[in-house]
């Protein structure tokens, strides 16, 4: 995937900012919230018979926030994020193939397979990796941004980004985030936080861990940050209120928050039983499903309000296309080679390594991580 | 504060410390322990819920606290059924703020209460660092022995099933550094029971290590109630050739590794040491001046760990006894990798402990 | 000193809280206030004689903060502090020699001279120690509240209390401390955050280090917390705006948070030669000083708006009777006995020690501590 | 990320890495250092600025972030200066976020930029530890080799004067537990200037431990520019009847023992291994042939120490050259204590040294 969508973008009318988007660009967004679903289906699976371990948290049902989101920035915008970062990688321009491989643990995983399903690390594209500890992303976040500014603007290269970094409503909880808040507004860091609020930090609804969760935003305005809440179900609505903010912190070089209002379908992890809702709770949500809804507004006819760019055939034909490439993956990680320990285990622990760091043995360097 | 009082358990003997109201209870450690041969078989899991349950029957003031440890019935269902037996004051769901619930446990100790804390993984105290190492362990020194720090914390410690580098901490390696601390890391259901009710009776911070890989494994543990003491190793099997110790977890590969060089001709005495502060040295200076050659298993990394500490005190109290230098198996020094061939050749495993006696004894 | 003031106040008048205090306990907060900058001053000489060691933070300036807000709560609610605790321990009753005996680092300390400065612990007065890293008394003081109502509530003993945490501006950047707000807010904890704003973090004056300072109790409200400012350097507005506040969180079990401003006029510690502000801006805020404010109020005629319940002499006499009362604090702590290293070293590190817990020896217990 | 380069110090070879945006430099470390002797003393504390102002000077990547180092010139006058000649986008003062800005700083060395993270005192680094020991020395790992995390940490470390409990840590003691990490603790300002030049061009995180007692501490720093490399301990005396090792302040305190020791006819090997991690091990071992004994003095807590770990490496490497078990002098295995009595019995010191070495050569 790329993030074609700033430069094909149709001429500009003057209402919202998604009046400009071509056909192509809100095909393609649908292209890749179907690829990280149907993705996410096939984890399931391979989870299931085992060929994945470890934790495995699916994106099913939050598709509209990554693709909206990573589609509003540039491809060259620092991204970070938490565990749940298979859909986020996808969206980036991962490859389907190197993603799975490292879920199975393969060498032409992403992470060579050292990482596992929480750490998507892809730095042709400008991903600074999913990250296992709550909270532990935010500041990290803070220090992209920072970095970008400081190439920007002491070392006077580059040019103006702007760092998306993603949190779980839980998250909010960690001291962490509350610092890097700080700083970012001190600072004038350009980075945006955006919580995908889901309702629920693993088996806890959001008002049972968080204090006055109706009002979070209230939070970043704390730090007399722009904070706004978003509805993360139609990926339309979260381009156009996330693009102004992400052009509004780019261009002023100045931090944002974003409550971004989502659900997610399946349990918090491969291992959760659920009992903590409804399967009606979980349908009432389905209904709204975001890849349903823009599929329908693109089949829809023009005089009906639709885009009416996408027959029903049209739709068909790109669903098996996204079967067919992400069953590829799923075969690519099952030929992948597994890590060989006497090349792996000591290799990419130091840069420069140097006699006598372990009373164990000596570090090398590994084979060449196949992103790069 | 004389408010804070608590039945003592029956055989028990109850003192007072100015820094602690209500005092606290010192089991009859000489009392024989009940067999651990017997029918009633229960996972890991089960024996830790009976040692916190029954002893929030017995003391109002402990309290279990953590994320999801109630509604959730715990993330591995260590708490299951806890909430609907002591209610939501007394199983309490945290945010995922460590730092915060353990510190606010500190202070609810302090004040006269005995939480538990549960870290859904020892990995997560991290970020409690802070709390856990430079208020528990130092507010009795610190005032002057006016206020102590009676609290339990608690879970998984050790690489879970390929969890990669920031889940998978053996924190002993760091933290048994720390004085004011004890430290208990058991093997077997047996043990987790009888120490865990041992920790939460003691007056002084315990960290309890679990490990996630052993909380289906099962095995007897009897009905009646029983304390296992602090700083008392068990001799879980006997041989005349070398001493293997180990704790945790990697007992169960020690002694799979025993199997193996017994059917070699190779015996071993196989010590579990239970807890590491206290750790047991007389009962391996026994054992080494015996074997004259010793073996330690130990999950976490080498670097300045627990095993090196066991080298330390066996050079300063039985050098003499030595006919080979001991050796250590530890995990790979390197960050825990996710793929599960690179995982496995990172943890001790029966074949290392099995060569590592092999040179040992050469 | 006592907590004198609740019970021997006079019948309540409909207006202001403060409208009720007797003029006792008006002449007591005179006192205290003056023990307290007495005191500090005295610890200023002997840190210079080197008499002290480590860090030693004065309170001078900041007194009506402590003796306005401890003598709106009771003598057995639990109160936790950050370094800067001399002035609190006085103020919350601990007597001036086992307060300086514990600075010459004697035996006869508050804390056997284990603790020193940063560590002001009495367990009879409730006060649950200085501590010195900067944050980690917050979840403290929510943990004090929670066992308080705990023990009211689960135990059905004692009675309701509310604790009081305090903290200086630098600590609001502290995560610890957030974690602390949503847990209190969350878990309904009657603790009440009370943040002595003395507009420098060391050196580093308020808007560099917290964002958005202007409207700092917007932090406390995101919590859904009840937040409020008050100025620190009128005790009477003090206790009029601070009482209320702490009855209300003690009634309703509920926290509270508080912006209080004030200002140190000593350096930040014993070493800072305090380049960051101008002698004229220390004077502007000594012009307000909340004792000189006081004692005139106290000595001004009923007919222009004082108390006239204390004259030139009564003032003089009682400066004299307080001047006495340090010297001696200091007399009694040079004729201290340093802690013996036998006794000492190795005791109050385990309340129960057993063998093999270290590889350099066993623990021991120690001397009885002299407040116990 | 090509913009991010920086011109190659002098004789320094720079070599690309795929993590690393712009590569790094590798100093020539077989060209000899300049004299310790000669008439350019300076502190130890302007040894540590003129090397971050020099490796600054060269590499605008590089920047110092910290409590108090810009406006305040430092806490303890480190960074004195700095401000004037880099400005303020360079040298940051940061709030009271540990935990914020050493996170913060690892994304900006992840992008690739050279930080520094002063921590007024290490003391103060557990509140950041997770972001220290969870990010910094695993995302090359985690990564599959993706991102480096290019970072020096360095702050004062270990007992302050007086300075109580929470404020006294020995970081060593627990850190250096944790693969991915290098760690250097210089014992004078000969030795800060060099190694800490070493430690901003590493590519790798570098936990760079100064000592509060020894920021006054003169003696002669070279005018030129020089680096010293990790992993090649200093012969500081030599002698043939004990070897004594150590790192950082207590290396002057073994200094001062030498000689009484010579008084008394005992002569000493004195290393001072100036990193330990890497650790010298082969230049104790060469030693260890020679005098067959040895002591090793460590300022952190015993349990599972750094000199815990060198016991351990020396029975793996040396156990047969050994005449007597190895002596280890660490602080005393509690909270540190306020009063000055009990915090000088608590510290290792010259006394505690010299009977060490007389009980190892009895
Ligand atoms: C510091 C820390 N504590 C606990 C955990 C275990 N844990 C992982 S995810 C999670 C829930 C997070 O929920 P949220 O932030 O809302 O993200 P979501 O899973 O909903 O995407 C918990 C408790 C962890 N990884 N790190
Ligand atoms: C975690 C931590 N970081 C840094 C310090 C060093 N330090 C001690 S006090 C202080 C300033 C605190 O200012 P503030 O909270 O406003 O309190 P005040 O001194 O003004 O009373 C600093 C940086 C510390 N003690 N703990
Ligand atoms: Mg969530
Ligand atoms: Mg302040």
């Amino acid at each position: 995937m790329t993030q074609a969508s700033a430069s094909t973008k149709s001429p500009q009318s003057t209402g919202k900012p998604s009046d400009g988007l071509s056909d192509d660009t809100l095909r393609k967004w649908l292209y890749d919230m179907q690829l990280i679903r149907e993705f996410e289906t096939r984890t399931m699976q391979a989870y299931q018979q085992a060929k994945i371990g470890g934790f495995c948290h699916i994106y099913s049902g939050q598709e509209a926030c990554a693709v909206g989101t990573i589609n509003s920035v540039n491809q060259d915008d620092p991204v970070v994020l938490a565990y749940r970062d298979h859909g986020h990688a996808l969206a980036r321009g991962m490859h389907p193939r190197a993603c799975m491989a490292e879920m199975y643990g393969k060498l032409e995983g992403c992470a060579k397979g050292k990482g596992g399903s929480m750490h998507m690390f892809d730095k042709p594209n400008w991903l600074f990796g999913g990250h296992g500890i709550v909270g532990a992303q935010t500041p990290l976040g803070a220090g992209l941004a920072f970095a970008a500014r400081y190439e920007w603007e002491v070392l006077g290269k580059g040019k103006k980004k702007v760092a998306l970094c993603y949190l779980g409503d839980g998250a909010i909880d960690q001291g962490a985030f509350h610092e890097a808040l700080n700083l970012a507004s001190l600072f004038s860091i350009p980075v945006i936080y955006i919580i995908e609020n889901n309702g629920y930090s693993m088996g806890t609804a959001i008002h049972r861990h968080t204090a006055n969760h109706e009002n979070l935003i209230s939070r970043g305005q704390s730090y007399g940050i722009k904070s706004i809440e978003i509805d993360g179900f139609d990926i339309v609505d979260v381009y156009d209120q996330f693009k102004p903010l992400a052009d509004e912190c780019r261009d002023l070089q100045r931090p944002g928050f974003v409550d971004l209002k989502t659900y997610r379908y399946m349990g918090h992890s491969m291992s959760d039983p659920q009992k903590y809702r409804t399967k009606d709770e979980v349908d009432t949500w389905k209904e709204k499903d975001s890849i349903a809804a823009l599929a329908s507004r693109l089949m829809t006819a023009k005089s009906d309000g639709g885009r009416e760019c996408l027959s029903e055939d049209d739709w068909k034909a790109m669903r098996s296309e996204i079967a067919e490439i992400v069953r590829d993956a799923v075969q690519f990680a099952e030929n992948g080679t597994d890590p060989d320990v006497g090349a792996e285990l000591y290799s990419d622990v130091y840069i420069h390594p140097v006699p006598n760091l372990s009373p164990m043995g000596d570090y090398i360097h590994g084979d060449k991580n196949p992103l790069l | 504060m004389t408010t804070l009082t608590a039945p003592t358990p029956p055989g028990a003997t109850r003192h007072d410390h100015p820094a602690l109201p209500g005092g606290y209870a010192v089991p009859d450690f000489d009392k024989p322990l009940p067999p651990r041969e017997g029918d009633r078989e229960i996972q890991y899991r089960e024996a830790l819920r009976e040692a916190m349950s029954e002893e929030m029957r017995r003391d109002e003031r402990v309290f279990l606290i953590g994320e999801e440890v109630a509604e959730y019935n715990g993330a591995y269902k260590v708490s299951q059924g806890m909430l609907d037996e002591f209610g939501a004051k007394r199983i309490i769901d945290s945010p995922i703020s460590e730092n915060g619930f353990a510190g606010m446990s500190i202070g609810a100790a302090m004040y006269g209460l005995r939480p538990i804390v549960e870290f859904m993984s020892w990995s997560f105290s991290f970020v409690a660092a802070d709390a856990i190492l430079n208020n528990a362990p130092k507010m009795l020194y610190m005032s002057g022995g006016q206020w102590g720090c009676p609290i339990v914390f608690r879970g998984n410690d050790g690489a879970g099933g390929q969890l990669a580098s920031t889940h998978s901490w053996c924190v002993e390696g760091l933290y048994a550094n720390v004085p004011g601390l004890k430290i208990a890391i058991p093997s077997n259901p047996y043990d987790a029971k009888g120490l865990l009710k041992t920790a939460i009776l003691d007056p002084d911070p315990v960290f309890f290590l679990e490990s996630e890989r052993m909380l289906g494994d099962k095995a007897h543990v009897p009905e009646e109630e029983y304390y296992i003491p602090f700083g008392k190793a068990r001799l879980v099997r006997e041989g005349g050739d070398c001493t293997i110790i180990s704790w945790g977890r990697p007992v169960n590969f020690a002694a799979e590794a025993c199997e193996r060089l017994a059917a070699d001709g190779i015996e071993c005495d196989l010590l579990d040491m239970r807890t590491i502060r206290p750790l047991d040295m007389d009962a391996v200076v026994e054992s080494i001046k015996k074997t004259n050659r010793i073996v330690i298993v130990d999950q976490s990394w080498p670097f300045g760990g627990v095993a090196s500490e066991v080298i330390s005190q066996i050079t300063e109290q039985a050098f003499d006894w030595l006919d080979a230098p001991p050796v250590r198996v530890n995990t790979a020094d390197v960050p825990t990798p996710y793929a599960k061939g690179l995982e496995s050749a990172y943890l001790p495993n029966p074949d290392r402990i099995y060569d590592a006696v092999k040179q040992c004894t050469a």
